[in-house]
């Protein structure tokens, strides 16, 4: 066995990621329990198995950059600095919720931590993005736009349209397709004529690149490297990041369109924080006992996440009427 | 008479009408392989095969007009949105194009269609999945806006609406999908552009529809405990109304309360009430007095999202309003 | 006082407000190099430079919603169709997006932004450029939307637009686009949400907005010499409605008639209808009376289109009809 | 001089494209003059320029086959079978107009004839299309669909959407580009990223291919083979045709954003008419008196449309009220 490539990337960083991947795990476990218990109600789309491209991505930003996503987002949301009791708060109705309980599982926003939604409808966000990185240029920031979309969200005609006025007016946003195979029950390959989608920047002379969305440490060298060339170039970037979501489609569906073995494959042999894991064992930056730990943790904070939504109190009805105009 | 549920109902009427003529196709997100997003097109696919039943990619504007051209070249497309919050991205095509074709072409190119799908709220869904699209879109001359609170109305309904020769948006709710009734097995249909009394009664008129009919039902009951005879009135058509059954249950009443799950402005609702309040002026006792979603977008928590919707409690308190009684 | 056209008025009160605030940008086809489709932004290029005004590929969509994506940032941007006849292709950003952001995100997100252009029919533009879009996009919680009769109405209106802190829908007129009017040159608003009497009387009111207005007047100048006093009330933002002068003025009257070149079922006017009908029951001689246009998508024959539109004629005849004469 | 290559396509065929191009240049210069006139108002868009596409395909087809268009459509729908003067007459307003007057410039339809309408929405026709092309499958035609867009609809989103449903389903719809390098008063470069517009065929690995649109020849021979292919392997094609518009965008558009010396090089050195009529000379299939005859011919015929356009009859007004439902 040779011994294994002195990691590029030190070692706070991987445990830094390591210990994320575990809380988006754990908290979206809990949240599907929630569910179960009929804590809420809805919609809810668990974003568990697709935790490599979130912490990826998410440890090569600045703070001051901007994130939005569709509605698979809770943990992209607690990436981006909302506290994860704010999120299992919203997910609850109640006041202490991101959005005083006003928006629910799909629509999670922070203006403070510049998470500018979960949007439910699917590929409305890339419009919103491109504003985004037009402000940027206007403002002449160094910032970059994060546009989280779905495979099946590439098919919408708004997305194309954007994607020619950021290629057309160098905007600095980094479209991500999550590319997890699955639009709901349909399997992307049998609505859309490409083999691979990163070939839809090909229509606008587009940057755009492919990734391992398993690996976090995969995505996140390439996303670093991204990121630092978007600063300078302002340019667009089209990735593709290939994973892969346990869980139906949401919690309400049964998942028939795809084999048991499909899936166990993934959560087997290609789970992000299992991968990672194994890497930090061979770098010897951290001990089965260390990373128990670091699980058990995470563990916790999702329980106190659920405490804090529990005692939240529910928001004084007559409050529907806010925030339809501000003055 | 067999008891099923309103999407086996709105499933049965897409089967008979696909059996019966070989231009009838289905295309939407999900309707195939996965039987459908909430079960209406289940076997479907099995039945007719992948030529009939297509699962589209996620572009309603895209394959709704695929749905206008082929229309306008013989076959008769049912188009499902996963709900009409979607379908608006198809106005363009559906507002433009549907409902005008045959007007542009001097008459040649009718387009018998059928857009179908859920419509209105559900429950703790959020703003952008509980909107009710009927005040926008039966403003528009060329559409043919048809909605069903029972699944007998359902099954008869959208097979006139299948076969109709102009485009027919047809308005579903997710809320009912699991709802039983009495559907008879014998082929049935129900004419587009009548409404149903659901309910006699000489008090009060309620107009209501798709989900709200039920409420409208509840409250009728409840107002029947306190000696008010209350008349329930189901326009099923809401684009052409049925003006003439809404007049006379009025001039026999005098009074009109209507129940809508939508925004009151510029509504469904408020169209009836101009051409009542215009029709039978000297009829009226009391103006009409209408029951509507709060003006607010909806808001997800469970609360709050019952309250900005029409309850039984307030069309009762509409009902005595109209009534100047406490 | 100076004489300029509602082009300049308007053209005027974009280049006032992007002088004052450096976070307004225009954007939309035409725009910029072409001075404007109908030359409403004409030499703000020269004036602005490229990086504030944009000249935008045809994807309503797109640009609506990077419209919507900045406003979400701080800026504060003009969006233009061409017409809002191809405003309905970015209603889902509209609807969905601008109306929505700030609830659902709990007060978080504010949409500071103007999305403006022509609406309604011109001369034989036919079906599907002939369109008005007031009746769908007033029934939506979380727009504002405005209209504009004259220059200066124009100018102190869109400046307000422009300054507002939530998403205003403006709808001008391509065919008063070469209209002449007073507008100061000293800098004057207009606040939204409140309307207009364009012309005291006391025997009938009349409403309308837009380009219907100056039938309206026209009217009133004919029922004049017919010994008939009509009020003209421009309400000038439709959505929310300024109640309160409407009211106002029906009680004074007690006979209203509604002039809209826009289809009327579920229209402005059909809740203007319902709304007064509601609170002036008892103030009203006759049922409110509407002209609006035919229920057919626009014919290009010059007669038909002039037909189908509301005329001078039938609204002094509307008037007749509502004060019971011959 | 080496002696002109002997002309693959034979001298009727040329013949009758020279002839058909003079007939559409006459007809839209008396539109162009008649507008002027005041015959009529509202929107007008000239094709002048844009013959050669327009006879070249129109050559290549079937009857049996299908188009659809734009509003610069006067000529595609006189190509199809329409008689110029039910065109004219449908200008004029008149009962007589293909569409009863109540189309118009934007809105010429034939049933019969199968051209499914001049649209005045950029880009809507697409869809349609895809759907005229989706029924020819459903019933196992041989036919094929022209699509034909301007360069400014290649950026609307319903395009996209479409285009990747016919490459995902094999529908037998051919997109033709009539790249007139201007939408309105912007040169297309200046909104679109790519710097040919048949690239966006590459999002969906959909064929694809580029033709001078100013040789009637050329485009014959080109689509000729295209639609061959398509009627056996039902596969959609996107051709990106370069042509050019001697008029301003529509009869009042003054066309200051182009100068008058790029205008009147494709006049005098690519203009498809004159083009042809050399090859007609070189190749001795016609004297330079037929061709004089044969533009004499064709200002007769749209004389003959005017006039027939003239005395047709106003409809009755209250045809209004027809043709908004049927029963
Ligand atoms: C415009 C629109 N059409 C349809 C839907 C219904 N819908 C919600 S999620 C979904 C599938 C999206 O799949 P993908 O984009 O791959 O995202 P994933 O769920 O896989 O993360 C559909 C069809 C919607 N929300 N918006
Ligand atoms: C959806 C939409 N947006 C805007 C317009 C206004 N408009 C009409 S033609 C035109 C330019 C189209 O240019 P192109 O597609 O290149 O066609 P060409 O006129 O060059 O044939 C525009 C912006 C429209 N008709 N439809
Ligand atoms: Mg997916
Ligand atoms: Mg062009």
């Amino acid at each position: 066995m040779t011994p294994p490539k002195k990691s590029a990337v030190d070692r706070d960083v991987l445990i830094g990621m390591y210990k994320q991947m575990c809380l988006f795990r754990r908290f979206e476990e809990r949240v599907g329990l929630a569910y179960t218990k009929q804590k809420f109600s809805g919609f809810c789309h668990l974003h568990i198995g697709q935790e490599g491209l979130a912490v990826g991505v998410q440890t090569a930003l600045r703070t001051t950059d901007y994130m939005i996503s569709g509605y698979r987002s809770h943990t992209q949301a607690i990436g981006k600095g909302i506290a994860p009791g704010a999120v299992m708060a919203e997910l609850f109705g109640k006041v202490d919720g991101c959005c005083r309980g006003k928006g629910g599982s799909m629509h999670m926003f922070s203006k403070e931590h510049r998470f500018l939604g979960g949007h439910g409808i699917v590929g409305g966000q890339a419009p919103l993005a491109v504003g985004v990185a037009f402000a940027i240029r206007y403002r002449n920031e160094d910032n970059v736009m994060i546009c989280y979309m779905g495979d099946a969200a590439t098919n919408q005609g708004q997305v194309f349209e954007v994607m020619n006025m950021a290629a057309t007016w160098d905007l600095p946003v980094l479209f991500i397709i999550e590319n997890n195979r699955y639009g709901m029950g349909t399997d992307i390959t049998r609505t859309t004529s490409v083999d691979a989608l990163w070939k839809r920047a090909l229509a606008f002379d587009m940057a755009h690149s492919d990734v391992d969305g398993m690996s976090a440490i995969t995505v996140y060298n390439h996303v670093n490297s991204l990121v630092e060339s978007m600063r300078k170039n302002k340019k667009p970037h089209l990735l593709e990041a290939l994973t892969y979501r346990y869980r139906g489609h949401s919690v309400s569906d049964p998942g028939s369109y795809r084999t048991k073995e499909e899936v166990e494959d993934y959560q087997k042999n290609r789970d992000p924080i299992i991968g990672l894991g194994r890497f930090l064992l061979e770098q010897k930056f951290a001990t089965e006992e260390e990373l128990k730990g670091f699980d058990n943790e995470a563990k916790e904070k999702a329980k106190e996440a659920e405490a804090f939504a529990d005692e939240s109190p529910q928001p004084p009805v007559e409050e529907l009427w806010d925030h339809v105009l501000v003055d | 008479m067999a008891v099923i549920t309103f999407r086996e109902a709105l499933g049965q009427a897409i089967a008979e009408e696909m059996t019966r003529d070989a231009n009838v196709f289905l295309m939407g997100e999900e309707v195939g392989l996965y039987n459908g997003a909430y079960k209406v097109s289940k076997g479907l696919l099995d039945q007719f095969g992948p030529k009939r039943v297509w699962d589209a990619p996620i572009s309603e504007a895209g394959f709704a007009g695929l749905g206008v051209g082929a229309a306008m070249v013989g076959l008769r497309p049912i188009i499902e949105f996963m709900t009409w919050n979607f379908g608006i991205q198809a106005f363009d095509q559906i507002v433009n194009h549907a409902a005008k074709m045959l007007y542009m072409s001097g008459g040649q190119f009718n387009i018998p269609m059928v857009f179908r799908g859920p419509n209105g709220a559900a429950h703790m869904l959020g703003a952008q999945h509980s909107q009710a699209y009927e005040s926008m879109i039966t403003n528009i001359p060329g559409l043919i806006v048809a909605t069903c609170s029972t699944p007998y109305d359902g099954k008869g309904l959208l097979k006139s609406a299948i076969r109709n020769n102009n485009p027919v948006l047809f308005l579903e709710s997710e809320m009912m999908y699991g709802m039983k009734g009495e559907v008879p097995e014998e082929e049935y249909l129900i004419p587009l552009g009548k409404g149903d009394i659901k309910r006699e009664g000489k008090d009060v008129t309620l107009i209501a529809w798709n989900k709200a009919l039920h409420k409208a039902m509840e409250a009728a009951e409840a107002l029947n405990e306190q000696g008010i005879s209350a008349e329930v009135l189901d326009p099923r058509t809401l684009q052409p109304l049925d003006e003439d059954l809404i007049f006379e249950s009025v001039r026999k009443t005098h009074r009109l309360v209507i129940i809508e799950e939508s925004w009151s402005f510029g509504s469904v609702g408020a169209q009836i009430s101009d051409r009542v309040h215009k029709e039978c002026f000297d009829d009226l006792d009391a103006p009409v007095h209408r029951v509507c979603n709060e003006f607010v977008p909806m808001p997800y928590n469970e609360a709050q999202e019952e309250r900005t919707m029409p309850s039984v409690d307030r069309i009762v308190k509409a009902v005595k309003d109209v009534l100047y009684i406490a």
